[in-house]
């Protein structure tokens, strides 16, 4: 990030961003969010500061892993066991638990070298190890039967607004990335690698520094997982389900994009809930058709979408209502 | 003649059994254009390969600037100013042009403290992209995709520049202007160049001296003029008339 | 020794199970180059089928075999034609179709739930705990049966690609496709054909562990994983690789007990995973495709 | 610049407020007005990995709630009143347990919870309980950790597996005693990587540890859950050379684990897999002739309704409902945890969640487990203390329970007789 | 005079936005030997994918024997007598000589001759006999350049095309290819022969087309095209 550019951040993206964020802070008491509702929409801020995360690897970089339940059970477990061992107040546990996250992420190192399905393949074994060392590793995870949290019906409660804040970071990154020249190396390192080799774009320099991003994310959003649901076990955080749900959640909002993991994560948290809820015997099938749908027709998920509907909605009116977007 | 810019001693390069580049030499000066011609499959883009640090040689040197870069990888010598361009051309699908050659300009040169956001538009203006900035690379043209390809490698600003057939395959029309936009490369950016080429008018009339290829080997080395009269190269080029190969 | 012996049966044995499991994933990634996260559901389907042909009409597991092999392979050739043909190919498609065929699989757990509820079914026959003294020790019938199978499928599969005009193409499609077209070959149709085929294994796999384990709807995700790390062990799409590799895995996880606890054996092979992938990526054997 | 369109944070937040508004409009709990009903909500393990036994805890709950409604209803504050149950699929996933009861309790608005199956996710979604001061009377998670944690909402009616292990070495020691088995006697101690198997280890170990040597454990090894091969932990076993084979698996591991050892001729003088072995599905996947002589041990079996009681009457209820199907423990601790709640809410008078979790502290009722009294002690942190029972597979079809004596209806056959020699 | 084997009427070809060919009509007569000259990126390969089908004409017609190939896929296309051997040989590597070879009779016109087009092609390379077992892709360049057209014989094909044969291989090589050339149209094969050794290739040919950035540019017999001194001045830029 060299370079200090005339409007980076243009007054309108900013100040629409934090109105937004604003307005999200006091929408429990503007819209009186039963506790169902609050703990609803804390758990899809948790799950989309995750999907984000995921996104810059997978999304911007082009390195879909299928591991991410390894970073994010890491940040858990070394948050619940600093919040365990003493009076550390909860969010430096989140921090640690997000450092060493980053850290653990580094491990994956030699995976770089891979690319497309066998980087995928390679996380895959790398998660599945990780699951069963730490399933094992009574001393730090609890083994199988996991950690639990002193309950905290105000810690639970203020989550809110600490998942809030670190969805609105990592999205607000998402966009920094995105539209730096930051985030442009790494679009090129996705299209092609060796390409960007040639005008001098050091792959796995950039590609070690989003792991370790990535993975400090992911760690976090575990810490503050953890918090909420005060009891965490190896084998839950730790699954290859979780790390599906990290790639799911992106592809159905649009990998890539800024909006999409942000919409994957709240469809997948009430989609899910609601079809759970209403459908109980169709749920799976359901879920699996939306996916099929979304692969053959809309490469770009939910984002692609409200695109597409956007430019419709744009060339039906008249064509002097809105010039180019920032 | 000084020092010169770039030097390569009896590099090879054997893929296996064959041997792809066999002993070649070559010296560039600095503000030289240098046409690299051959029949296909003559081992030139493995020799702009094995300069630009995409291939690893297996034997043999390349000085440049007075100093050994043998082997370096690809993104370390592009800092150090030497850069290529690809045959076929693969800009980044996902960027804008202008982004394509953002990310280029970020790079490359280090003496060059230009911020790469300023930069990018004005080599944009250079190669005569600046009006198709916002479009996707898809949406350009073959002749702009090259001119794309050569904005992005401008944009490390470099000293040495590997054109790899930068104009074969574009309309007459097309070619002529690019082959003029690599003139003016030299000629007002001082880059030195060493062009693979196939469109022989464009080599010949371009290049200060020409390097001829066949087999991995250098067969001659001279002016434009004394190369197409060099009987090895017209054999190589249209085959020996000798004898007639009747049943 | 009779400890060794022990261990190397059980190997042996295990390796059957793997490497049966892992030949269509193997197949179908050799030729299409897409990874079939829909052949856990599909050995999903195939135990269910086994063990409906069973109960119901009291058919032999393994008289059964035709039938699910047929009644796969249609499987297989529906979601090529209807998913896998419509996605983009090369290494851009990867994890749309990682998705796509992992879409597939919950259509197909959801309809198993609905057909079967979440029961844990099994097929017992007469002989599922017979077994035969071999060397000092016993030796499960089934599981030896199991073995043969694993034994003859490769050999068959081989026998197909080598010798007959259709098998050539599978492997020449999977080595140059435009190739093919020049010879005449209708590459769709040979990729239609091999996801058929993978498929059928995947079911051959599915009504085999039934007689093994007992399975519910969320039955495949195991065998998933395993046979990712065979067939990547094996080198991605050669037939003979996977049996070997598969042979690999299950000493290397067997033997492992002698050293560390039994609970942390099955992370050896994704770490083994994981080490072929970096130092070899082309597998043990080095890359072919389809030698 | 940029002639895409991608869409800015500010519409993004825009748009996120308005999706997750749509949440918000979900209904509110209803208000204090007089109830006219009571409504109890759970979830259970209806798919996913425990979907067979989430099958059965849901027949449990069912009957209690039909049998208290032919009655009327519960007597709340002298009104009777008819009592719904919502049921809802956990899909075997904590994060779904905890979040479905977050939306049984703050927005369907049931009354009280009941508990879904297996301790981890008993463990996981008791914190909602805890969380919202709403009593949450489970059957189905029997770790003692869960009841550690000081959570004053939460009751367990299924006592802790520990007590399983301890149970099954009490017998054990019976028939050493009488010189049936050797002393020392060397065990193999295989079990799951759960809390489940991780508590049986415990009992059996701590037994082992205190019986002064007439015990040796000589293979100690966990294995996970669903596993595919055992062959090389059995060959473990066989090199050991042991005496008592004690194991703790569900029932597939059960299967398949059983499968091998049959099939690699293995045979010791006490076979147990902890709680599993009596139950029709295992039987007809392994065999009857397979199954003779293994040792279960169970929190309830319908062995105990062959004597007037309480079991007998549920036995009775349960078979003319399921067509002269037996219900097994399972049934029996769901059926016995809504009847705990039923009685603490009639003793209670109100719906009032306090009086309520008051009632349930102090509740000592006659019950059908074993022991014959339901009670939820402080001191085990409210779970239950019951005693197992001990059930053994005879070549008869029939699995008499054989321990402890005063619960028995036949006697055990503590060497296994289909063992060479 | 008759109706020619085949025909090109003015077809445009483009990959993906980029036009290559403009245009582009040509004619082959049975019997003959024709060679499609030009220098790189001329579009000689992209007329020969339009021909076998791989790359089909967005404007224009290809005609065989008269009979429009629009419709006719290029699996298809094999069975009519088309056969092609691609640039740098594009063998099956991991598949044995013998293979490849087989797998040129895959058509159902050519199954049934397949043994005894096998030992026409072995006659004709003693060399691929020999190393009949040996995977493809451990072949010497001149190897493969024999299995590549064996396996275009294979099919039975009364239209040849060969797309630069003599490619990457040695002088020696380059005349045995070339003989072979001279053979097969001897034996009454209609050829169409891209190659870049223009005076090879103008001595086995009977006719000539030079192609420029997808357009005729000229086109005459060979001793016409050998004398014109155009054609020296495209290929060395002069």
């Amino acid at each position: 990030m060299s370079a200090a550019t005339p409007a980076l951040v243009p007054l309108r993206v900013a100040a629409g961003f934090v109105v937004g964020v604003a307005l999200l802070a006091v929408a429990p008491w503007i819209l009186d969010f039963t506790p169902y509702s609050h703990n609803l929409v804390t758990l899809a801020f948790l799950l989309i500061s995750g999907a984000v995360a995921w996104n810059w690897m997978g999304g911007f970089l082009g390195q879909v892993s299928f591991g991410h339940a390894a970073l994010f059970g890491m940040g858990g477990f070394v948050s619940a066991r600093l919040l365990l061992s003493g009076p550390v107040p909860a969010p430096l546990a989140w921090l640690v638990g997000g450092l060493v996250a980053g850290v653990f992420s580094l491990g994956a190192h030699p995976a770089l070298r891979l690319r497309g399905p066998y980087f995928s393949i390679a996380t895959i074994g790398l998660g599945e190890s990780v699951r069963l060392i730490f399933t094992y590793w009574e001393d730090f995870t609890g083994g199988s039967s996991g950690l639990s949290l002193p309950i905290d019906p105000d810690m639970k409660h203020q989550l809110y607004w600490w998942g809030l804040g670190l969805a609105a970071i990592v999205v607000g990154m998402s966009w920094l990335m995105r539209h730096s020249t930051f985030g442009l190396q790494l679009l090129a390192i996705k299209a092609d690698v060796d390409a960007a080799g040639d005008v001098g774009v050091s792959a796995t320099f950039y590609q070690d520094l989003v792991f370790v991003l990535s993975g400090a994310v992911v760690g976090v959003s575990g810490g503050l997982y953890a918090s909420y649901f005060s009891f965490i076990e190896p084998n839950d955080m730790f699954g290859f389900d979780r790390s599906i749900a990290f790639v799911l959640m992106t592809v159905i909002g649009g990998v890539g994009t800024i909006l999409g993991p942000v919409l994957g994560a709240i469809v997948f948290v009430l989609l899910r809930q609601y079809l759970l809820a209403s459908y109980p015997d169709l749920y799976l099938g359901l879920y699996g058709t939306l996916l099929i749908f979304i692969i053959l027709f809309e490469p770009l998920g939910l984002a692609g979408l409200l695109g597409r509907l956007a430019r419709l909605a744009r060339s039906w009116r008249a064509p002097a209502a809105e010039g180019g977007t920032p | 003649m000084t020092a010169p810019l770039l030097s390569v001693r009896a590099l090879s390069k054997s893929f296996g059994g064959l041997r792809a580049l066999d002993a070649v030499d070559l010296e560039l000066a600095a503000g030289e254009i240098l046409g690299v011609i051959g029949p296909n499959g003559a081992g030139k883009t493995t020799l702009f390969s094995l300069i630009a640090g995409s291939l690893q040689p297996t034997s043999g040197q390349v000085h440049f600037e007075g100093r050994p870069v043998t082997g370096r990888a690809a993104h370390r010598l592009v800092r150090g100013g030497i850069v290529r361009t690809h045959q076929i051309v693969r800009p980044f699908a996902n960027l804008t042009v202008l982004e394509n050659v953002t990310v280029a300009a970020l790079h490359g040169n280090r003496r060059a403290d230009v911020p790469a956001r300023y930069r990018a538009p004005r080599v944009l203006d250079f190669v005569g992209l600046a009006d198709r900035a916002g479009q996707f690379p898809g949406l350009l043209t073959l002749a702009g995709r090259k001119r794309l390809e050569l904005a992005r490698a401008l944009a490390t600003i470099p000293r040495v520049l590997l054109l790899d057939e930068v104009i074969a395959g574009v309309n007459p029309t097309e070619a002529v202007a690019l082959a003029a936009l690599v003139r003016r490369i030299r000629d007002e950016l001082g880059t030195s160049i060493i062009m693979i080429e196939h469109v022989m008018p464009a080599v010949m009339s371009l290049s200060d001296r020409v390097l001829v290829l066949d087999h991995g080997r250098k067969i001659a080395q001279g002016t434009p003029a004394e190369v197409v009269r060099d009987p090895g190269v017209i054999e190589a080029y249209l085959g020996t008339s000798t004898e007639a190969t009747a049943p | 020794m009779e400890r060794f012996i022990d261990l190397s049966l059980s190997a042996i044995m295990l390796a059957g199970l793997y490497a049966t499991m892992a030949y269509g994933l193997g197949l179908i990634y050799g030729v299409l180059r897409v990874v079939n996260l829909a052949h856990g559901g599909v050995i999903m389907a195939g135990a269910y089928l086994g063990w409906v042909l069973f109960e119901r009409w009291g058919i032999d597991p393994y008289l059964a075999l035709p039938l699910v092999i047929v009644a796969s392979f249609g499987l297989g050739i529906l979601m090529y034609r209807l998913l896998v043909r419509h996605l983009p190919r090369g290494p851009a498609g990867g994890p749309a179709s990682l998705l796509l065929l992992f879409g597939t699989w919950l259509v197909l757990r959801n309809v198993a739930y609905l057909l079967f509820t979440g029961n844990d079914q099994s097929i017992r026959t007469s002989y599922s705990t017979a077994s035969v003294p071999f060397l000092g020790t016993y030796v499960s019938v089934n599981r030896l049966a199991v073995l043969g199978v694993a034994v003859i499928l490769p050999i068959l599969l081989q026998l197909l690609l080598k010798k007959t005009y259709t098998g050539r193409a599978i492997r020449a499609v999977a080595q140059n496709a435009d190739s093919c077209t020049l010879v005449g070959v209708d590459v769709e149709r040979i990729y239609a054909l091999t996801f058929g085929i993978g498929t059928a294994l995947a079911g051959v796999a599915g009504l085999l562990s039934a007689t093994i384990f007992s399975f519910n709807p969320g039955f495949g995700s195991g065998e998933l994983l395993k046979s990712f790390v065979v067939v990547v062990l094996g080198g991605l799409g050669s037939i003979l690789g996977v049996g070997l590799a598969a042979f690999i895995l299950a000493v290397v996880e067997v033997f492992a007990i002698l050293v560390l606890p039994s609970y942390l054996t099955s992370a050896v092979g994704f770490v083994m995973l994981v080490l072929v992938l970096v130092l070899r990526p082309g597998g043990l054997f080095g890359h072919r495709v389809l030698g | 610049m940029r002639s895409r369109s991608t869409p800015t944070p500010c519409r993004s937040a825009l748009l996120a407020t308005l999706l997750l508004s749509l949440v918000a409009a979900a209904p509110r709990a209803a208000g204090a007005a007089a109830p006219t009903k009571v409504s109890l909500g759970a979830t259970l393990p209806l798919t996913g990995a425990e979907a067979r036994i989430g099958g059965f805890f849901k027949e449990g709950y069912e009957l209690a709630v039909e049998e208290a409604n032919q009655k009327g209803g519960l007597t709340v504050g002298g009104k009777k009143l008819p009592v719904t149950l919502s049921i809802l699929d956990d899909t075997t996933t904590q994060a779904t347990a905890v979040s479905l009861a977050d939306r049984l309790v703050n927005s369907d608005g049931v009354d009280f919870l009941l508990g879904t199956y297996s301790s981890h996710l008993v463990e996981a979604q008791s914190t909602i309980g805890e969380q919202n001061r709403i009593p949450y009377v489970n059957g189905g998670g029997g770790a003692t950790k869960i009841y550690k944690r000081g959570f004053k909402y939460l009751f367990g009616t299924i006592a802790p597996v520990e007590l399983l292990g301890t149970t099954l070495m009490s017998w054990i020691d019976v028939q050493q005693k009488a010189g049936k088995l050797p002393r020392p006697a060397k065990i193999a101690l295989l079990w799951e990587n759960t809390a489940h198997g991780k508590d049986f280890r415990k009992g059996v170990s701590d037994f082992a540890a205190k019986s002064g040597g007439a015990y040796q454990i000589s293979v100690d090894e966990s294995f996970p859950l669903d596993g595919k091969d055992f062959s090389a932990l059995l060959g473990k076993v066989k090199a050991a050379n042991v005496d008592l084979f004690l194991a703790d698996a569900h029932l597939p591991d059960y299967i398949t684990m059983h499968r091998q050892y049959v099939a690699a001729g293995l045979c010791h003088k006490v076979v147990s897999y902890g709680a599993r072995g009596s139950e029709k599905g295992a039987v007809d996947a392994l065999g009857q002739e397979n199954v003779n002589y293994v040792v279960s041990g169970v929190w309830w079996s319908a062995e105990l309704g062959k004597k007037p009681g309480l079991a007998k009457a549920f036995v009775e209820l349960f078979t003319s409902k399921h067509q002269g199907r037996k219900p097994e423990w399972f049934q029996a601790l769901a059926y016995e945890s809504a009847r705990a709640l039923f009685t603490a809410i009639e003793q209670a008078g109100s719906l009032d969640r306090e009086a309520v979790r008051a009632k349930l502290a102090a509740l000592k009722i006659p019950s059908m487990l074993p022991g014959g009294t339901l009670e939820f002690p402080a001191s085990m942190g409210q779970q239950a203390q019951n005693p197992f029972v001990l059930q053994q597979n005879l070549p008869d079809r029939t699995s008499p329970i054989i321990f402890p004596p005063d619960a028995a209806t036949g006697t055990g056959i503590a060497v296994n007789p289909r063992c060479p020699k | 005079m008759s109706e020619p084997l085949l025909q090109l009427d003015a077809i445009d070809v483009s990959y993906g936005d980029v036009q290559v060919l403009f245009g582009l009509s040509l004619e082959v007569r049975e019997g003959e030997v024709v060679t499609l000259l030009g220098s790189n990126g001329a579009g000689k390969t992209t007329t020969l994918r339009a021909i076998s089908g791989l790359r089909p004409p967005r404007a224009g017609e290809i005609r065989y024997r008269g009979r429009s190939l629009a419709t006719i896929p290029a699996a298809a296309r094999a069975d009519l007598g088309i056969s092609l051997v691609p640039e740098g040989r594009e063998l099956w590597p991991q598949l044995t000589v013998r293979e490849n070879l087989d797998l040129g009779a895959y058509g159902a016109r050519a199954r049934p001759h397949a043994a005894r087009n096998l030992e026409r092609v072995f006659a004709m390379f003693p060399r691929l006999a020999e190393r009949s077992g040996q995977l493809a892709g451990s072949l010497s360049g001149g190897e493969q350049q024999m299995c590549a057209i064996g396996r275009a014989l294979m099919s039975e094909p009364t239209l040849l095309m060969l797309d630069e044969p003599s490619l990457g291989l040695s002088p020696l090589l380059v005349d045995q290819v070339m003989n072979t050339i001279s053979e097969l149209h001897a034996g009454g094969m209609t050829i169409l022969l891209v190659e870049q050794n223009l005076r090879k290739a103008l001595q086995v040919a009977q006719r000539g087309t030079v192609i420029e950035t997808g357009r005729v540019r000229l086109e005459g017999t060979s001793a016409e095209l050998a004398a014109n001194p155009e054609i020296r001045a495209a290929y060395l830029g002069i």
